[in-house]
């Protein structure tokens, strides 16, 4: 009757399950509200892949009987506040306005593992996709994310560490590829360290100082 | 208004008083602006650059310090014994694992005038690795500070509904299977 | 011309004020989206407004957003103070009063008997009251009357009397270049004068 | 001791020496070379001077320059004051001063006729100004402070009227060289003796308002910056608010902690609150719990007699404005 | 050129002089000259001319004017407080000299040195003075991790 996806993040599994029973309750009364009727157009107009849940249909003309599977629209999530724009950050006007700390928004964007969903299916406009997956690395590395490793194998003990994991944010390199700046250099061309990303240079800032990537 | 004795007028308007900062996921070098501010005394109306009337400071839970970037691994303390051979670099994280409160005392150590008082200031810092503080040094305080960094939320630490009243921004095409 | 600019001006203020007064509304419907939030979810029958944003780290300044300033009631508050001061003031409930006032290009904290000094003559002489007329503050112990920037005259009088008028000890002004042979000393006596606030009084003239 | 006197002696044995040279080789010439003996002399003139101090003080009226007659004149003008001359005269005169003139003129040998001085002395009129000022200032706190105990009044007219307050405005009203005593460096109590009689000649050649004017700008200005328990000095400040409180039916005091900092080191500062009846009274800092508590204690008393460092400044207005304001106010209300 | 060394008082007047009333603080002057000496000429021409008006002006100082032989005529100012300041007027016209006389009577004989501050007042504060817990309120929760 339905195709449904096994839903990595927590809050993926719950939403479905709330469509799940819209969807029921739908079927049963068997009418579909009338403002949802626009959303077939939408998907039209936007080249977002067709998606949506399938609905067998059997209809008997005679001797035939034709199986069809009909697209049911679900019953939506609430309407996004900018519908004509193709990327879902731009739909809910949240350019340039998160960032790595928005664990809420991040999540819906990874898998199980903790990488990201292809392009392909959310719809991400290309800059989006590389700004949200360098959110998401930031958070791995602030451990704002749960932990996606895999599990471990039965019985075994993992090596207890010497050191407590140390507290970090905004980490643009992994830890293991950066080495340690013995020389700083002379005062008017300092090395610098690296603070955050590039990327998200154009963010909104509230306040009147710049933000400043290079410590 | 307060018609004191002249004597203890002076008594309670020099006095010092202690403050509390938690320094657990708060950058140093934030706390180190907060407790140069005070072990200095300009946060007093009647701060002077010559009358000694810094108040003391308390920092705990030096040890869950927090480093924004790569720092704790780029950043490097250097030290000079004086002696031929005698200079030494440690990096943040191995003097973080030689003493847990070296960072922050450092930065503070930085922040302060470089004058004869900065000895004496840095003697009212006081710096803890953990969350116990002893008897003697909790009856002293006066007021805690705020935290200068907000800290971000784990996502496990959000609640339901705060998960529920974010909108979902994209819909699961129903032909993708995730594993 | 000037009566069209004039014109233009007007329909501007007039859609500045229109524009306040609709994003009153607003900004209060966003705000009550998230808590009713989790309800509609499940009726499925929420339109957002064109300029919602879902609510992550910046999409809000961090400062809490203050309430419209309603004017009317200001300005009662403020006749309630004021009221209150100007009855403070003409009941004399008040004790010792203080002023900052501007004079000799310095401004002065003073209160009664309090002791001056200016580091010039001025024409008066020894003995005589003057009046010092700039009062940039005058306070109490629970009110505080600030100029913008001078009180006026009829509201605060600072008075004051001239008690001395002398030198200055001769301050030395040394000036020496090593190995150059240079050398100059001047030797500077100012006139000075001392005046004596005597009293500082404040009517009830408060609107 | 023994030693310094040594040292001089030898000083001027060799000061001897040196002069007996001298004397011997001419009678009286001047020779240009180098003073050696300028040096020995000057240093013990200089330890002479040392140990024995500076020379005695003398009387104005034994210096060049003095006539006083213009200068008793001249205080009365110089105080805006309007003193019959006679009756200042007097006042100036001190018992003490009369009876040593009378003895050093006995011994010079007059008889006792003519040794009689035909002076009068300020008896009189020192216990006159005495006791006009004791009335004046206790008639001045009760107005100036109506709340004040009976006891705080006095303290505050005694802390006025003693030797140190007193001797210290007539010598710098310059009395001290206008009063006429046997001893020079005018003793205490004599220069206290000869201020009330100057006030007892005021009051008596310009009346009672003038008298006191007079006392409100020389006396009472020592007032100022004054705090109450500088003068009235209360052992237990507790005890009396306690007592004041029961006087006026108010419940009595609860001493709490309000704030405390540094409790364990050595420079602890508290702050007690006097909570009466669940509204704080006063509050007082102190360096253990027991002074905190007596500085709230004197605070509250402070407020309850109504002399905080904040109250209403005296009045020191000159005399003839003291209608003007009436006048100026009519004119305002018109 | 720094003056830290230098002796110093504080702002300070004699017996609050001003507060009630005013009182001048110079109480005789001494005029000391000599009768035929060329410095002492301008104090001579003084005597002729202002002498009189300054005393007649000012009653309450009592004017000295003793001729001496003597080179360096000088003026002796004798103040309320017991101080007394000499003045050498060698040379001087009768202008300078009124000048010096009249500057004289207009001071009020405490020390010239150094005065630290230009304001000196006997009640600093009428609001209150700042002390670590002003316009806090009274609190007596124990502060500290155990306190959460």
């Amino acid at each position: 009757m339905k195709v449904v996806s096994n839903m990595a993040a927590l809050g993926i599994i719950k939403y479905v399950r709330t469509t799940f029973c819209a969807v029921q309750c739908a079927l049963t009364r068997n009418t579909l509200p009338v403002r949802l009727s626009s959303l077939p157009q939408l998907s039209f107009f936007g080249c977002t892949p067709n998606r949506g849940i399938r609905q067998v249909v059997e209809k008997q003309e005679g001797k035939t009987t034709v199986i069809e599977g009909v697209t049911v629209p679900t019953p939506e999530s609430p309407q996004p506040p900018n519908p004509t724009a193709k990327c879902p950050i731009y739909q809910w006007n949240l350019q340039n306005k998160y960032t790595y700390t928005d664990v809420l928004l991040l999540s819906q964007f990874i898998r199980s593992d903790g990488g990201m969903l292809p392009r392909r299916i959310t719809g991400l406009c290309a800059q989006e996709h590389n700004k949200i997956a360098i959110c998401v690395q930031m958070a791995h590395r602030a451990g704002l994310l749960p932990n996606h490793r895999p599990r471990l194998p039965e019985g075994h003990t993992p090596k207890p560490k010497p050191n407590p994991p140390l507290n970090r944010y905004l980490t643009r390199y992994s830890l293991k590829s950066v080495k340690p700046i013995y020389r700083k250099g002379l005062k008017w061309c300092k090395v610098r360290m690296p603070v955050g990303h590039p990327a998200l240079k154009n963010n909104v800032r509230y306040s009147l100082k710049p933000i400043y990537t290079k410590h | 208004m307060s018609s004191f004795s002249r004597s203890a007028q002076q008594w309670a308007t020099f006095g010092r008083s202690w403050y509390l900062i938690d320094a657990r996921m708060q950058p140093p070098g934030k706390i180190a602006v907060m407790c140069s501010v005070r072990l200095q005394g300009k946060h007093k109306p009647i701060y002077h650059a010559l009358s000694d009337i810094g108040d003391h400071v308390v920092v705990m839970n030096t040890r869950h310090i927090v480093f924004s970037g790569n720092k704790w691994e780029q950043k490097v303390y250097s030290s000079h014994s004086g002696y031929p051979g005698g200079f030494k670099q440690l990096t943040a994280v191995q003097m973080h694992q030689k003493d847990p409160t070296a960072i922050v005392k450092l930065a503070v150590y930085g922040m302060l005038p470089k004058n004869l008082h900065r000895r004496t200031m840095m003697q009212r810092l006081h710096l803890f690795t953990d969350d116990v503080l002893p008897d003697d040094v909790l009856r002293n305080l006066t007021e805690q500070l705020p935290q200068p960094r907000v800290i971000p939320r784990k996502l496990s630490e959000y609640t339901q509904e705060e998960c529920d009243a974010f909108p979902r921004l994209w819909t699961t095409p129903e032909d993708y299977r995730m594993e | 011309m000037a009566i069209t600019l004039k014109n233009s001006q007007e329909m501007l203020r007039r859609c500045w004020r229109l524009g306040s007064r609709l994003q009153f509304p607003v900004t209060k419907q966003i705000r009550c989206i998230v808590p009713c939030f989790t309800q509609c979810q499940r009726s499925k029958c929420i339109i957002y407004p064109k300029s919602y944003i879902p609510e992550t780290s910046l999409s809000r300044p961090p400062w809490p957003e203050l309430p419209l300033v309603d004017h009317e009631e200001e300005q009662k508050k403020h006749q309630a103070v004021v009221q209150k001061v100007n009855n403070l003031l003409e009941n004399v409930e008040y004790g010792r009063l203080f002023a900052v006032v501007h004079f000799a290009s310095r401004q002065w904290k003073v209160t009664n008997e309090d002791l001056i000094q200016i580091e010039n003559h001025i024409e008066a002489d020894c003995g005589d009251r003057i009046v010092l007329e700039k009062v940039l503050l005058v306070g109490g112990e629970n009110f505080t009357l600030i100029g913008r920037p001078l009180l006026s005259r009829d509201l605060a009088r600072v008075e004051a009397t001239v008690i001395e008028k002398t030198d200055s000890w001769p301050m030395v002004h040394m000036c020496f270049w090593k190995r150059h042979r240079f050398q100059k000393k001047r030797i500077i006596v100012q006139p000075q004068t001392v005046l004596r606030i005597n009293n500082i009084e404040v009517s009830p003239g408060l609107t | 001791m023994a030693a310094c006197r040594l040292l001089v002696s030898q000083g001027v044995l060799a000061l001897g020496v040196h002069y007996q040279r001298v004397c011997r080789s001419v009678v009286f010439t001047q020779t240009r070379e180098k003073k050696r003996w300028m040096k020995a002399y000057t240093l013990i003139m200089n330890r002479i001077r040392r140990i024995e101090g500076p020379p005695p003080p003398k009387p104005r009226s034994q210096q060049p320059n003095w006539d006083y007659h213009a200068e008793v004149e001249a205080f009365s003008i110089r105080l805006k004051e309007r003193f019959s001359t006679e009756l200042l005269k007097t006042a100036f005169v001190n018992p003490c001063y009369v009876r040593s003139e009378e003895e050093r003129r006995r011994g010079l040998g007059l008889d006792a006729g003519a040794a009689a001085l035909n002076l009068r002395d300020n008896t009189e009129l020192r216990e006159h100004g005495e006791q006009f000022t004791l009335g004046f200032l206790m008639d001045w706190c009760r107005s100036n402070f109506p709340s004040l105990p009976q006891e705080a009044a006095a303290a505050i007219v005694g802390h006025l009227m003693g030797s140190e307050i007193m001797c210290h405005v007539a010598r710098n009203l310059a009395m001290e060289e206008l009063a006429l005593t046997a001893e020079f460096p005018v003793p205490d109590d004599v220069l206290q003796g000869t201020f009330f009689a100057v006030i007892g000649a005021l009051e008596q050649s310009s009346g009672t308002e003038g008298a006191g004017l007079f006392l409100r700008d020389f006396l009472l200005t020592q007032l100022i910056g004054k705090d109450l328990f500088d003068m009235w000095k209360v052992v237990n400040p507790m005890g009396v608010l306690v007592e004041e409180l029961r006087r006026r039916g108010v419940a009595l005091p609860e001493p709490r902690l309000i704030q405390a900092s540094g409790a364990s080191t050595v420079l602890p500062l508290y702050f007690v609150g006097l909570y009466s009846d669940q509204k704080l009274l006063a509050q007082g800092p102190g360096e253990t719990l027991s002074s905190a508590e007596e500085e709230a204690a004197r605070v509250a008393l402070r407020k309850l007699f109504g002399y905080v460092e904040n109250r209403k400044p005296f009045d020191f207005s000159p005399a003839q404005e003291q209608r003007q304001p009436a006048a100026s106010q009519a004119l305002y209300s018109r | 050129m720094t003056a830290r060394g230098t002796p110093s008082r504080f702002l300070q007047s004699v017996l609050q002089n001003g507060v009630g009333r005013y009182v001048c603080q110079l109480k005789r002057v001494s005029i000391i000259f000599s009768k035929n000496a060329q410095s002492s000429l301008g104090v001579r021409e003084f005597l002729e001319d202002g002498v009189v008006d300054f005393a007649k002006k000012n009653q309450g100082i009592v004017v000295y004017v003793s001729p001496q032989s003597c080179r360096i005529p000088k003026v002796v100012a004798e103040y309320l407080n017991g101080n007394v300041k000499e003045e050498l007027v060698t040379n001087k016209t009768a202008q300078q000299i009124a000048e010096l006389i009249t500057k004289m009577s207009n001071q009020s004989g405490l020390d010239i040195i150094r005065i630290r501050k230009p304001f000196h007042t006997n009640s600093p504060s009428i609001q209150g003075q700042w002390h670590p817990f002003t316009n806090r309120l009274p609190s007596k929760d124990p502060v500290g991790p155990q306190a959460e």
